[in-house]
């Protein structure tokens, strides 16, 4: 596929464009900070953003699904699954570092057995991301396998130059949204690349990845554990606000006579989480479950899906109301005896 | 669409108090849809999430064998605070509840076959060994296992679980069973004694044998080594685990033992496969 | 200054036993910012600061540990940890407390916080040993009808909306939480066992992100704070939706304060105010 | 849910919680029904053991499952069963009822009111007066759960 390029005096009538046909969500600026939103005209975005508060795996594993309806008559268990949405859906502006955990979280819903939950909206959305030149002190996708300009799980990347967009088509499905736009010079190609190695010297790893997944092969028995996590909280703000983090739970929600069963994000951070009915608890205690976050992120998920559960998106360290610095955890664990 | 987390229909039909205090009953259910039914197809080991609208769901081992036809068999104790098991325990024969399963891996995975089985269960924790036990005797499998042992311990004759069945197996004489109780009371006439204490009793031969062992934690901490002692490699002792599952298909991510999914690569797991997995269950 | 101080008293601390660690603060990942930290050996007492960036609420540790500590204590903090022994949630023997008395904690961009302009205990109400000079408190000047008219505008004005007002603003602030619990948790007096929204049997609250749900949550902390809030700003520090959690937690403080003539967190042999009553509490509001 | 929300705006019958105290709201219930004493039909009683007992979140939480109005009783004060009991409540329903007013839930919702066994008249005055004052608001719409 043809890289191609938009004049940035065309985005918002492009937008527009789309927006007639797709429900899109794209950056807003709120009260709250800027975070990814619907939008009904182009005037809502922003587009002056380092990167959104909320990530976009809301949209695709949304905090709270119904999974379906019942009704709680007497002796009936009559249930009806929800209807599909018609229209599509499209992010734009996503970052590649939420884009690489979109490539992750497609490896845990869609293979072996499908979820088809986060199939059906998956099938239903296209993503366009934005690189990203502006990386924040929090930032560290190259530490974990990604880049400012990483194009994995994405549909298309935009890259902004001095006068134009510069769209790099990454899948069949958004091809036929650029085919009016005229295709990129040697000179836009130039200019991208450049940017590029700019973003890419900007962001040195700030620690060797290679080295981590072999580390903890054998640091379940770390007495590093002891100290990682005594000033945690226990709340739940680094994976809620996490792209990659999926964990859910299932309950079931009644008013009245009718109810719904829906799934929750759900937080490895909460002790509750894996409470056995008898009160036995397998990760009793913070420590138990610090070892499960990085465990689960930067090993079992790398052996069972070839990918790690961090995308370096830094939002856990900027949002950590204690400072818990994940960056931090990991070389103290690489440090570690 | 193929929705693995919609529930399959179904109604009680009938319900057994196993214990005089009544709080482990036995639920047998039957499938409203025909189609189900055909569809539905299990091994002893594998588990299923009882699903109860308004309460929720909890994974529950199946206990009834495949060889046993149109009913699926529930042994479920009673938790204070176990949301689903207080629900189910609430229900009546005639009440609808849905199921979704079969999830997981079975004994018959973990390589059983055409050897020698060693059965070894404490307290409730028999029930996918009773599903097990069933399927192993039933006149089409029996061929194809050598001996069956089976040991079976509980804290008093009343919390044994199955006592009908019990009664049964007792009287074969193609199995042998070896029942024994913590502390009798005047009407117990068999074995009393920890289980460890009756597996080296009986001492099965670990020869082309499995042991498959089930049951509190303190009692299969010194059974282990009991079998070990006896010869039985690490491969051929299986375990069967519990966790808190919500989804049952390895997606939502606290089931883990390592980066191996109880739901999904277990409950089954040989003690060969446990010693490579931390100690986190 | 302080930082040398604090070393040295927590040096002298663990090397003496009397604690058997330090809850304090260290230098932060990121520029402008401290973190908690745990010392246990005396070696490394060096890893303590002290700036303007220790806006943490230490007391939040305190709860149900069973070792002697020694802690680093604000004005806040040192108000929460008598909430905590008032509460049995920590016994004053297995404390040692180094106050701080604290001109005002500044977020990322050096700004003092809006809670320590209207802070009225800048100096610890209790503590073993003080470290560097009180600092002037600013008392806010009583107010002709006994209410203190700096510290609760914000508040009395809000009380002078409409109800539908009063609810849209409600429902506008708490449709950006997310539920992460981190207000609860965050907060040094939020220290049930099991929360009333985590409780299964019977559920309180739902779980999903219903705004209903959401608000029920938040009435309840905030009812359940009643009596315990000092006001440290500990919730709205922690909120990442930047949810302003003191405009209803300060209406707490004020009905705790103008109802039942209750400062929280000031003196350990005063009862909470739920915890006891007078013949002649206020009763207009029943028939 | 449809249905009822239909035949509510149709005769507009608002739904009441009252929460009574055992030894002396609930016994004065019953003498108003016993003296016949003529009052509106819209309340539901739930009776607790002291209302020292109610957990004022039970207010917020009959809200939330759609009742337009609650009505919390008990005996008055120096009256309680257990001495103290109301004592108590009455700080924590003090600062409820005036919590629930700063956030915006009409002051007419939620009633408080000292009703002792004897006061059979005192009962049927108060659900009257409650179930007036709720019914000039109308279903209540703030707080109310749907799924």
């Amino acid at each position: 596929m043809k890289s191609k390029v938009l004049a940035k005096k065309d985005l918002l009538k492009f937008i527009n464009k789309l927006i007639k046909e797709y429900d899109v969500f794209a950056p807003v600026k709120k009260e709250e900070g800027i975070v990814f939103s619907k939008i009904d005209k182009t005037d809502d975005m922003c587009l002056s953003y380092s990167n959104t508060k909320n990530s976009v795996k809301e949209f695709l594993l949304p905090q709270s699904e119904k999974l379906f309806r019942f009704a709680k008559k007497e002796n009936t268990n009559e249930i009806t699954d929800l209807k599909e949405k018609k229209r599509r859906s499209l992010l734009f502006g996503v970052r590649p570092c939420d884009g690489k955990a979109i490539a992750m979280l497609d490896k845990v819903f869609l293979e072996n057995i499908p979820d088809a939950y986060y199939k059906r909206r998956r099938k239903n959305t296209l993503i366009i991301g934005m690189a990203c030149d502006t990386p924040l002190q929090t930032c560290f996708c190259t530490s974990v396998e990604g880049g400012p300009f990483s194009i994995e799980g994405l549909d298309a990347l935009f890259v902004e130059l001095k006068e134009n967009y510069f769209i790099i088509p990454v899948t069949k499905q958004c091809e036929k949204l650029f085919v009016h736009l005229d295709n990129a010079s040697q000179e836009d190609i130039k200019e991208a690349e450049k940017l590029k190695k700019n973003a890419e010297k900007r962001l040195k790893p700030v620690f060797e990845i290679k080295d981590i997944k072999e580390k903890l092969d054998g640091a379940f028995d770390n007495p590093i554990w002891e100290e990682i996590h005594e000033k945690c909280i226990k709340c739940g703000i680094c994976t809620y606000l996490c792209p990659a983090c999926h964990c859910f739970d299932i309950q079931d929600e009644t008013v009245g006579e009718e109810g719904c069963r829906v799934r929750n994000w759900d937080s490895c951070m909460f002790p509750k989480f894996t409470m056995h009915a008898s009160s036995h608890n397998p990760r009793a205690t913070q420590k138990e479950r610090w070892r499960q976050r990085i465990m689960h992120k930067f090993n079992y998920l790398r052996e069972n899906t070839g990918m790690y559960g961090c995308v370096g998106c830094g939002r856990c360290v900027e949002y950590c109301p204690v400072n818990l610095d994940i960056r931090k955890v990991i070389r103290d664990i690489l440090e570690s005896k | 669409m193929n929705n693995p987390y919609l529930p399959i229909p179904m109604i009680i039909k009938n319900i057994t108090d196993e214990t005089t205090v009544k709080d482990i009953k036995t639920f047998e259910l039957a499938f409203l849809n025909k189609e189900d039914e055909k569809n539905f197809s299990y091994l002893p080991g594998q588990f299923a999430e009882i699903s109860i609208l308004g309460s929720g769901e909890a994974p529950i081992g199946i206990a009834s064998s495949p060889t046993e036809k149109e009913i699926l068999k529930f042994t479920v104790k009673w938790y204070e605070k176990g949301v689903v098991t207080n629900a189910l325990h609430n229900l009546f024969v005639g009440d609808k509840i849905g199921i979704r399963g079969p999830f997981g891996n079975s004994f018959e995975s973990k390589n059983i076959k055409n050897k020698s089985v060693v059965v070894i269960g404490g307290g409730f924790a028999f029930t996918t060994l009773r599903s097990l036990t069933t399927y192993m005797i039933h006149s089409h499998n029996r061929n194809k296992f050598e001996n069956i042992t089976i040991i079976y311990g509980a804290r008093s004759p009343d919390d044994l679980i199955y006592k009908k069945e019990l009664k049964e197996w007792a009287e074969r004489d193609d199995i042998k069973l070896y029942v024994t109780v913590d502390k009798g009371d005047k009407d117990w006439k068999g074995r009393e004694g920890f289980v460890p204490t009756v597996v080296e009793e009986v001492a099965p031969s670990a020869q082309e044998a499995s042991a498959i062992i089930c049951g509190p934690p303190i009692m299969i901490k010194f059974t282990i080594p009991k079998l070990v002692e006896l010869g039985f490699s690490p491969e051929n002792i299986l375990n069967s685990l519990e966790m808190r599952m919500k989804c049952g298909i390895g997606k939502c991510g606290r089931c883990n033992i390592g980066n191996k999914y109880v739901c999904k690569d277990g409950p089954i797991f040989s003690l060969a496969e446990l010693n490579d997995l931390p100690k986190e269950y | 200054m302080k930082t040398k101080k604090i070393q040295d008293i927590a040096r002298k601390l663990l090397k003496e036993k009397k604690v058997d660690v330090v809850i304090g603060f260290e230098k932060g990942t990121l520029p402008s910012s401290a973190t908690p930290c745990f010392i246990r050996n005396p070696d490394e007492v060096d890893r303590l600061i002290w700036n303007s960036f220790c806006g943490n609420n230490l007391a939040n540790y305190l709860p149900k540990r069973k070792d002697k500590i020694g802690i680093v204590a604000k004005g806040c903090d040192s108000r929460s940890i008598v909430v905590l022994i008032q509460e049995n949630q920590i016994k004053r023997e297995q404390l040692y407390i180094i106050g701080i008395p604290c001109d005002g904690m500044t977020d990322k961009n050096n700004v003092l916080h809006d809670y320590c302009l209207i802070c009225e205990h800048k100096n610890p109400v209790i503590y073993d040993v003080l470290v560097g000079e009180k600092v002037k408190e600013n008392k806010a000047q009583r107010h002709p009808e006994g209410l203190r008219d700096t510290k609760w505008q914000k508040i009395e004005d809000f009380e002078k909306k409409s109800s539908s007002d009063k609810w849209k603003y409600l429902e506008s602030e708490l449709s950006k939480c997310i539920r992460c619990n981190a207000c609860r948790n965050a907060c040094p007096t939020c220290y049930c066992k099991e929360c009333f929204i985590d409780q299964e049997k019977p559920r309180w609250v739902g779980t999903t992100n219903n705004l209903s749900d959401i608000i029920f949550f938040h009435l309840g902390r905030i009812f359940h704070q009643a009596g315990r809030c000092t006001d440290c700003g500990a919730c709205v520090r922690a909120c990442p939706m930047n949810i302003d959690l003191r405009q209803f937690t300060q209406k707490i403080t004020k009905d705790g304060e103008t109802l039942f003539d209750y400062e929280t967190g000031l003196d350990i042999d005063v009862k909470p105010p739920f915890a006891t009553f007078k013949e002649d509490d206020s009763e207009d509001f029943i028939k | 849910m449809n249905k009822n929300s239909k035949f509510r705006a149709k005769i507009r019958q608002p739904k009441i919680i009252a929460f009574l105290c055992n030894w002396c709201s609930y016994a004065g219930a019953d003498l108003a029904g016993i003296s016949r004493l003529q009052y509106p039909p819209n309340v539901r009683v739930i009776r607790v053991p002291c209302s020292g007992r109610m957990n004022p979140l039970y207010i917020i939480r009959a809200l939330q499952h759609g009742v337009d109005g609650v009505l919390v009783s008990g005996c008055h004060p120096g009256d309680c069963h257990y001495i103290t009991g109301n004592y108590y409540a009455r700080r924590k329903f003090a600062i409820i009822n005036s919590l629930l007013q700063y956030v915006g839930i009409e002051k007419e919702r939620v009633h408080f009111s000292w009703v002792s066994a004897s006061e059979g008249g005192k009962f049927a005055e108060v659900i009257k007066q409650v179930t007036e004052d709720v019914k000039k608001l109308g279903p209540a719409k703030k707080l109310v759960k749907k799924i």
